[in-house]
C-alpha cells in the first residue's frame, strides 16, 4: 500500500465516520435546528473528506476537477436546503 | 467484500420499500421513496450500468419525488385524510401471500437463468462501427432499436396532451401556477447560481453520450430540473402551453427523428437507417434536438395542467 | 434455421401505418387547435389508403408483409410483419377510425365552443396516438416494442375517458389507468424474463427455440393476466363499464370497438405463436373458462343496467368473452394448425362484427344522449321518434350481438357453435346459446322503448343533423352485411401462417 | 446449493423479485391512491432490476453488461415517469372535484351524459 492509498483510506474512513455521526444526530437530536446542524456537518465535512481522499486515485487532472465540482455543487444545494428548512422552522416556532 | 456492500445495499432498498408501504405518514413515505431512488441509483452503478444509474438518480430520486411531494401538499389541502393500510387480516393476508408467491417464482427464474447467459453484447459491439458511436447503449437507443426511442417520445407527448386535457376549459392553453406564494431568498439565490452549471452538465452529457455513459435522457432531465428551479423561484413564469415556440421545441426532437428516419428510406437502407458516412453527426444532431424536447416535456409534466387562463 | 427476415415489397407500408398517425400527433401539437381537425381528417383519409394498399399487397403476393427497421436484423433490431390476421385488424381499425372521425367532426361541430377548445383538440390528438399504437400492436414482432405500443394505447386511451372533466369520469379514468399500468408492468416483467432466458425479444426467434425452461411458463403466467387486465376479461373487468360509459360517444366507440382488442390480439400471439404446445393448451383452457364466465356474468349485468351506455359497456365485456372460447375450439396447443379451423374463422368474424356493431351502438347511444340530454333507459320512451336513425342502428347492431341471421355475428356464433358441437365441448355450446339469449334480453327492451308511445313526448335538447346519424347506421349495416360475405375472404387469415421459421419439422 | 454462486447480478435480481412483490402488495391493498402510485414505482424499480440482472449477466466483449436491456430500462424509466405524472394529474383533479383521494368512496357514474 503506497502513501497515496493510505491517505485515501484515512480520509474516506474519516468521512464515513462523520456521515455516521451526522445520521445519528439526525435521528437523536431533539429539535429541527440541531438536527440540521448535524446533517450539514456530515454533508460538508464528510463529503469533503471523501472527495479529498479520492483525489490521489484520479488518473487525470480533469477527474480531480470534476470531483471538486461535485463537492461544490453539493455544498451549494445543501446550504440552500438548510437555509430553507431553517427558515420554515423559524417561521413555525412563534406560532407553536 | 463488494458482495457484502451489495447485500447491505439490497437490504436497505428492501427496508425502504417496506417502509414506504406500511408507514402511516404520507409525506414520510415520499421522502423514503426518494431515498430509495438514490440508493437504487447506486445499485445501478454497482450493476455497472452507469447510463441507467444516471437516469434513475435524476428521474427516480429527483423529478418523481418532486411530483409526489407537490401532489401530497395538494391532497392535504383538498381531500379527506388518506387512509392507512387495512388492519383487518382478511383484507391483506391473501394479497400478501399471492405477492409472496410472485416473488418466489421470480426468484426461482432469476436463479435458473441459463448459463452462459445469452447476450447481444457481441452483436451490439460488432455493429457499432456502422453507427460511428462508442457507447453501445446509445447505439441501441438511437440505431438498433431507434423505433422504441422514437415512439417513446410520442408516448411522452401523449402523456403531456393528456395532462393538459385535465385543465379547466377556461385555463386550457394557459400556464401552470408553479410559483409559491412566498419565495424564500435562498431559493432565488440557488436558481440564479445553479442553472449555468446545469446547462453545462447537460451539454456535456449529450456530447459525451455518443461515446461514454450519458446521453439525451440524462441531459434532458437535468435541463428540466433547471427549468423547474427557475420557475419555482419565480425568476421566470411558467410558459403558456399554447405558445407556438414552446410547442415547436416539444415536437422538434421527435419530428427531426421522423424526418431523418424517412431520409433513410431515400438515401440509406430504409426507415431509421443512417448513411454510414454521416451516421454520427446525424445521431448527435437528433440527440441534441431530443434533449430539448425531453427537457420541456418532463418539466411541463411536473408542472401539471395549466391553471391560469391563456393571455393573448 | 431461417431466422433472418427478408423485407418484402410493400413492407414500408407497415412503417407508414404506424408513423403516419404518430407524425400527425406532432403536427397537431405544432399547428395548434384551429388546424387539428383538418390534420386529423387528412391523416384518416391517408391512413385508410395505406390500410387498403397493405390489404391489396397481401392478397397480391399471398405472403406476409415484412419490414426490417433500419435494416438491423433481429435479435439486435426490430422487424415488422403483417400476416392475414394482422391485415384484417389493420383494416377493421382503419374503417372504425375513419367512421369515428366523420362522427366526431359533426358531434363536436354541434357545439362551436368546444370544437376548437380543450375537448375537441385533445380528442383528435389522442385519437391519432391511439391509432399509431393499435397499428403497431398488430404488426410488431418484438416484445419490448409491443410494450411501447401498449403504452401508446394507455396514454392515449386514459385521458379520452375523462374528457368531460367530471369527478366520476376522473375516478373511472384513474381506475382504468391503474389496471392498464399494472397490465403493462406485468407484461414488461414477462418480457424481461424471456430476454433473460432467450437473449432475444423477437417472437419468431423465441418461438423457434428448441428448449423451454421455467422462464417461459412464469413469463406467460405474468404476461397473460397482465393483458387480461387490459382486455377487461371477467373478473378483471371492473374498470371497463364506468370508463367506456363515461367517455364522449366518439371515444367510447373506439375504446370499446378497438382498444381492448389490442391486448386480446397479443394474448392470441403469445398463446398461439410463442407458448410451447403444453402451456398453450393449459392457457387455452383457463382462458376459455374465463371467457365463458365473462359471457354469462356480464350479459346478466348488462340486463340489469339502467343506463344505456353502461348497458352497452357491459355487453362489450360479454362479447369479448367469445374471443377467448376460441382457444380450445380451434385446438390451440394440440399440435394442429389452429388457423385452418372454423373456430378460428368464427373468432375473426366475431372480432370484426363486434368492432363494427359496438362502435355503431355507442355512437347511436351518444346521439340519443345528446338529443335527449340523458341516457336512462326507463325514461327514453319513444326516442325513436326524435332523431330517426339511432333506433334502426341500434337494432341492426343488436342483430349482430345477439347472433341472429343474417348478420356477421350470426355467422361467427354459428361457426363457434358448430366447432363446439364437433369438438364435444358441450358446456361451451350451451354458453354460446345462453349468451345469445341474454343479448336478446338486453337489446329488445331498448328497442321496445324506442317504439313505445310515451305519455308525454320526449323533449329534444338540440336538433341532430342527419349526417351525424348516418355514420353509425352505415357501421351497423356493415356489421350485418358481413353475414352475406362469402367466407372466402377469410382464407386471408391463413396468409403468412405459420411463420416460416416455425415450420421446422420436429 | 453451492452450484448457485451468489453473484452480484443474481443478488440484484433477487432484490428485484422482492421489490416486485412489495410493489404489487402496495398496489393491491393500499387505500390511499398516492401510495398506490408510489407502489407502481416500486414495482417498476423491481422489474428494471430484473432487467439489470439480465444485462449484467450478459457482460461480454469488454462491455460490463448487455447494452440492449440497459437501453430498455432507460426507455422504461422515462415511460414510468410519464405514467406517474399522468396518474398524479388525474388524482389531483379528482381530489379537487370530489374531495376524496380514494376510489372506494367514488360512486358508480349515475348522472346524465
Amino acid at each position: 500500500m503506497g502513501l497515496a492509498d493510505a491517505f485515501t483510506l484515512i480520509c474516506v474512513v474519516a468521512g464515513a465516520v462523520l456521515f455516521l455521526a451526522g445520521t445519528l444526530g439526525l435521528l437523536r437530536f431533539p429539535d429541527t435546528l440541531s438536527r440540521l446542524h448535524a446533517l450539514s456537518k456530515a454533508d460538508n465535512l464528510g463529503l469533503g473528506l471523501i472527495v479529498l481522499g479520492l483525489m490521489p486515485q484520479q488518473a487525470s487532472l480533469m477527474g480531480g476537477a470534476k470531483l471538486v465540482c461535485i463537492w461544490l455543487l453539493a455544498q451549494l444545494s445543501a446550504a440552500t436546503a438548510s437555509q430553507l428548512i431553517a427558515g420554515i422552522a423559524a417561521r413555525r416556532k412563534p406560532q407553536a | 467484500m463488494s458482495l457484502v456492500f451489495d447485500m447491505a445495499l439490497v437490504a436497505g432498498l428492501i427496508a425502504l420499500a417496506l417502509h414506504v408501504v406500511v408507514t402511516r405518514d404520507g409525506r414520510g413515505a415520499i421522502l423514503a421513496f426518494m431515498a430509495f431512488g438514490l440508493l437504487l441509483g447506486i445499485g445501478w452503478a454497482r450493476l455497472a450500468s452507469v447510463d441507467v444509474a444516471l437516469t434513475e438518480a435524476a428521474i427516480g430520486g429527483g423529478l418523481t419525488g418532486m411530483l409526489l411531494l407537490r401532489a401530497q401538499a395538494h391532497l392535504v389541502r383538498h381531500a379527506a385524510h388518506p387512509a392507512a393500510l387495512p388492519t383487518d387480516r382478511r383484507r391483506w393476508l391473501v394479497p400478501a401471500l399471492s405477492c409472496g408467491l410472485v416473488t418466489l417464482a421470480l426468484a426461482a427464474v432469476v436463479l435458473a437463468f441459463p448459463r452462459p447467459a445469452p447476450s447481444l453484447a457481441h452483436q451490439a459491439v460488432a455493429s457499432l462501427e456502422a453507427t460511428g458511436l462508442g457507447n453501445p447503449v446509445t447505439a441501441v437507443l438511437l440505431a438498433y432499436r431507434a423505433i422504441d426511442t422514437l415512439l417513446e417520445k410520442i408516448v411522452l407527448i401523449l402523456a403531456l396532451v393528456g395532462v393538459w386535457s385535465l385543465s379547466r376549459d377556461a385555463a386550457w392553453g394557459g400556464a401552470s401556477q408553479l410559483r409559491p406564494a412566498i419565495i424564500p431568498e435562498p431559493l432565488v439565490f440557488l436558481a440564479r447560481v445553479m442553472p449555468p452549471f446545469g446547462v453545462l452538465i447537460a451539454v456535456y452529457q449529450v456530447w459525451v453520450g455518443a461515446d461514454l455513459p450519458g446521453g439525451t435522457f440524462q441531459a434532458g432531465t437535468i435541463l428540466a430540473a433547471m427549468a423547474l428551479l427557475v420557475m419555482l423561484a419565480g425568476l421566470r413564469l411558467a410558459p403558456q402551453t399554447q405558445s407556438r415556440a414552446l410547442r415547436l421545441m416539444l415536437a422538434g426532437g421527435p419530428a427531426l427523428f421522423v424526418l431523418v428516419g424517412f431520409l433513410g428510406v431515400a438515401v440509406a437502407q430504409g426507415f431509421l437507417s443512417y448513411p454510414e458516412a454521416i451516421a454520427k453527426p446525424l445521431i448527435v444532431g437528433i440527440e441534441a434536438a431530443l434533449t430539448l424536447s425531453i427537457a420541456g416535456t418532463l418539466a411541463l409534466l411536473v408542472a401539471g395542467p395549466p391553471d391560469r387562463a391563456p393571455e393573448p | 434455421m431461417t431466422s433472418a427476415y427478408a423485407a418484402t415489397p410493400g413492407g414500408l407500408l407497415l412503417v407508414l401505418a404506424v408513423m403516419l398517425p404518430a407524425a400527425a400527433v406532432l403536427a397537431m401539437l405544432v399547428l395548434g387547435p384551429r388546424r387539428t381537425r383538418v390534420v386529423a381528417l387528412a391523416t384518416l383519409a391517408l391512413g385508410l389508403v395505406v390500410a387498403l394498399a397493405i390489404g391489396l399487397e397481401l392478397v397480391r403476393s399471398g405472403t406476409a408483409l415484412i419490414y426490417v427497421l433500419g435494416n438491423w436484423q433481429p435479435p439486435l433490431g426490430i422487424a415488422l410483419r403483417a400476416d392475414g390476421l394482422s391485415v384484417m385488424m389493420l383494416a377493421v381499425t382503419a374503417v372504425v377510425m375513419a367512421a369515428t372521425g366523420l362522427f366526431a367532426r359533426d358531434l363536436f361541430g354541434l357545439d362551436l365552443a368546444t370544437a376548437d377548445g380543450r375537448l375537441g383538440t385533445s380528442f383528435w390528438t389522442l385519437l391519432m396516438g391511439l391509432w399509431s399504437g393499435l397499428n403497431l400492436v398488430f404488426v410488431s414482432q418484438d416484445l419490448f416494442n409491443l410494450y411501447v405500443a401498449l403504452e401508446l394505447l394507455t396514454f392515449a386511451a386514459v385521458p379520452l375517458v375523462c374528457l368531460d372533466g367530471r369527478g366520476e369520469t376522473m375516478a373511472a379514468a384513474l381506475r382504468y389507468l391503474m389496471f392498464a399500468l399494472l397490465g403493462s408492468m406485468l407484461y414488461l416483467l414477462g418480457a424481461g424474463l424471456l430476454y433473460g432466458a432467450y437473449g432475444t425479444l423477437d417472437i419468431r426467434l423465441i418461438a423457434s427455440a428448441s428448449q423451454h425452461g421455467p422462464a417461459m411458463a412464469i413469463a406467460l403466467a405474468l404476461m397473460i393476466p397482465g393483458l387480461l387486465a387490459k382486455a377487461a376479461l371477467f373478473p378483471l373487468h371492473l374498470w371497463l363499464p364506468p370508463a367506456h360509459a363515461g367517455a364522449p360517444a366518439a371515444a367510447s366507440a373506439v375504446l370499446s370497438a378497438l382498444v381492448i382488442k389490442a391486448p386480446v390480439f397479443l394474448i392470441l400471439r403469445l398463446v398461439a405463436d410463442i407458448a410451447p404446445p403444453g402451456s398453450a393448451a393449459v392457457a387455452g383452457q383457463v382462458l376459455a373458462v374465463l371467457g365463458a364466465a365473462s359471457i354469462l356474468f356480464c350479459s346478466i349485468m348488462a340486463l340489469r343496467q339502467e343506463r344505456l351506455k353502461l348497458m352497452i359497456a357491459y355487453s362489450t365485456v360479454a362479447q369479448i368473452g367469445y374471443l377467448f372460447i376460441v382457444f380450445p375450439l380451434a385446438g390451440v396447443g394440440d399440435g394442429t394448425a389452429p388457423w385452418g379451423t372454423i373456430a378460428w374463422t368464427g373468432g375473426a368474424l366475431q372480432l370484426t362484427s363486434h368492432a363494427l356493431a359496438k362502435a355503431a351502438m355507442f355512437m347511436a347511444a351518444g346521439i340519443v344522449a345528446e338529443a335527449v340530454g340523458h341516457d336512462r333507459i326507463r325514461d327514453l320512451g319513444g326516442f325513436g321518434r326524435a332523431p330517426p336513425l339511432p333506433p334502426p342502428t341500434f337494432g341492426w347492431a343488436g342483430l349482430s350481438l345477439m347472433g341472429i341471421p343474417p348478420s356477421g355475428g350470426f355467422i361467427a356464433k354459428c361457426l363457434l357453435l358448430t366447432a363446439a358441437a364437433i369438438g364435444g365441448h358441450l358446456w361451451l355450446a350451451l354458453t354460446i346459446l345462453a349468451g345469445g339469449l341474454l343479448a336478446g334480453g338486453y337489446v329488445f327492451p331498448v328497442m321496445d322503448r324506442a317504439l313505445a308511445t310515451p305519455a308525454e313526448p320526449l323533449l329534444l335538447r338540440k336538433p341532430i343533423p342527419l349526417r351525424l346519424e348516418l355514420v353509425p347506421l352505415v357501421l351497423a349495416v356493415l356489421a350485418v352485411a358481413l353475414g352475406f360475405l362469402p367466407l372466402a375472404p377469410f382464407g386471408l387469415l391463413q396468409i403468412g401462417r405459420p411463420d416460416i421459421a416455425l415450420a421446422v419439422s420436429p | 446449493m453451492s452450484a448457485i454462486a451468489l453473484t452480484s447480478a443474481s443478488l440484484f435480481g433477487l432484490c428485484g423479485a422482492a421489490l416486485v412483490g412489495i410493489g404489487l402488495f402496495c398496489i393491491l391493498t393500499h387505500p390511499d391512491l398516492l401510495r398506490r402510485i408510489i407502489g407502481f414505482n416500486i414495482l417498476g424499480a423491481g422489474i428494471f432490476l430484473v432487467f439489470g440482472a439480465v444485462a449484467r449477466r450478459g457482460a461480454a466483449m469488454g462491455l460490463s453488461g448487455d447494452p440492449v436491456p440497459q437501453a430498455m430500462v432507460i426507455t422504461g424509466i422515462v415511460v414510468a415517469f410519464a405514467a406517474t405524472a399522468l396518474a398524479i394529474a388525474l388524482l389531483r383533479r379528482l381530489a379537487s372535484l370530489t374531495g376524496s383521494a380514494t376510489l372506494e368512496a367514488a360512486t358508480p357514474p349515475r348522472s346524465e351524459t
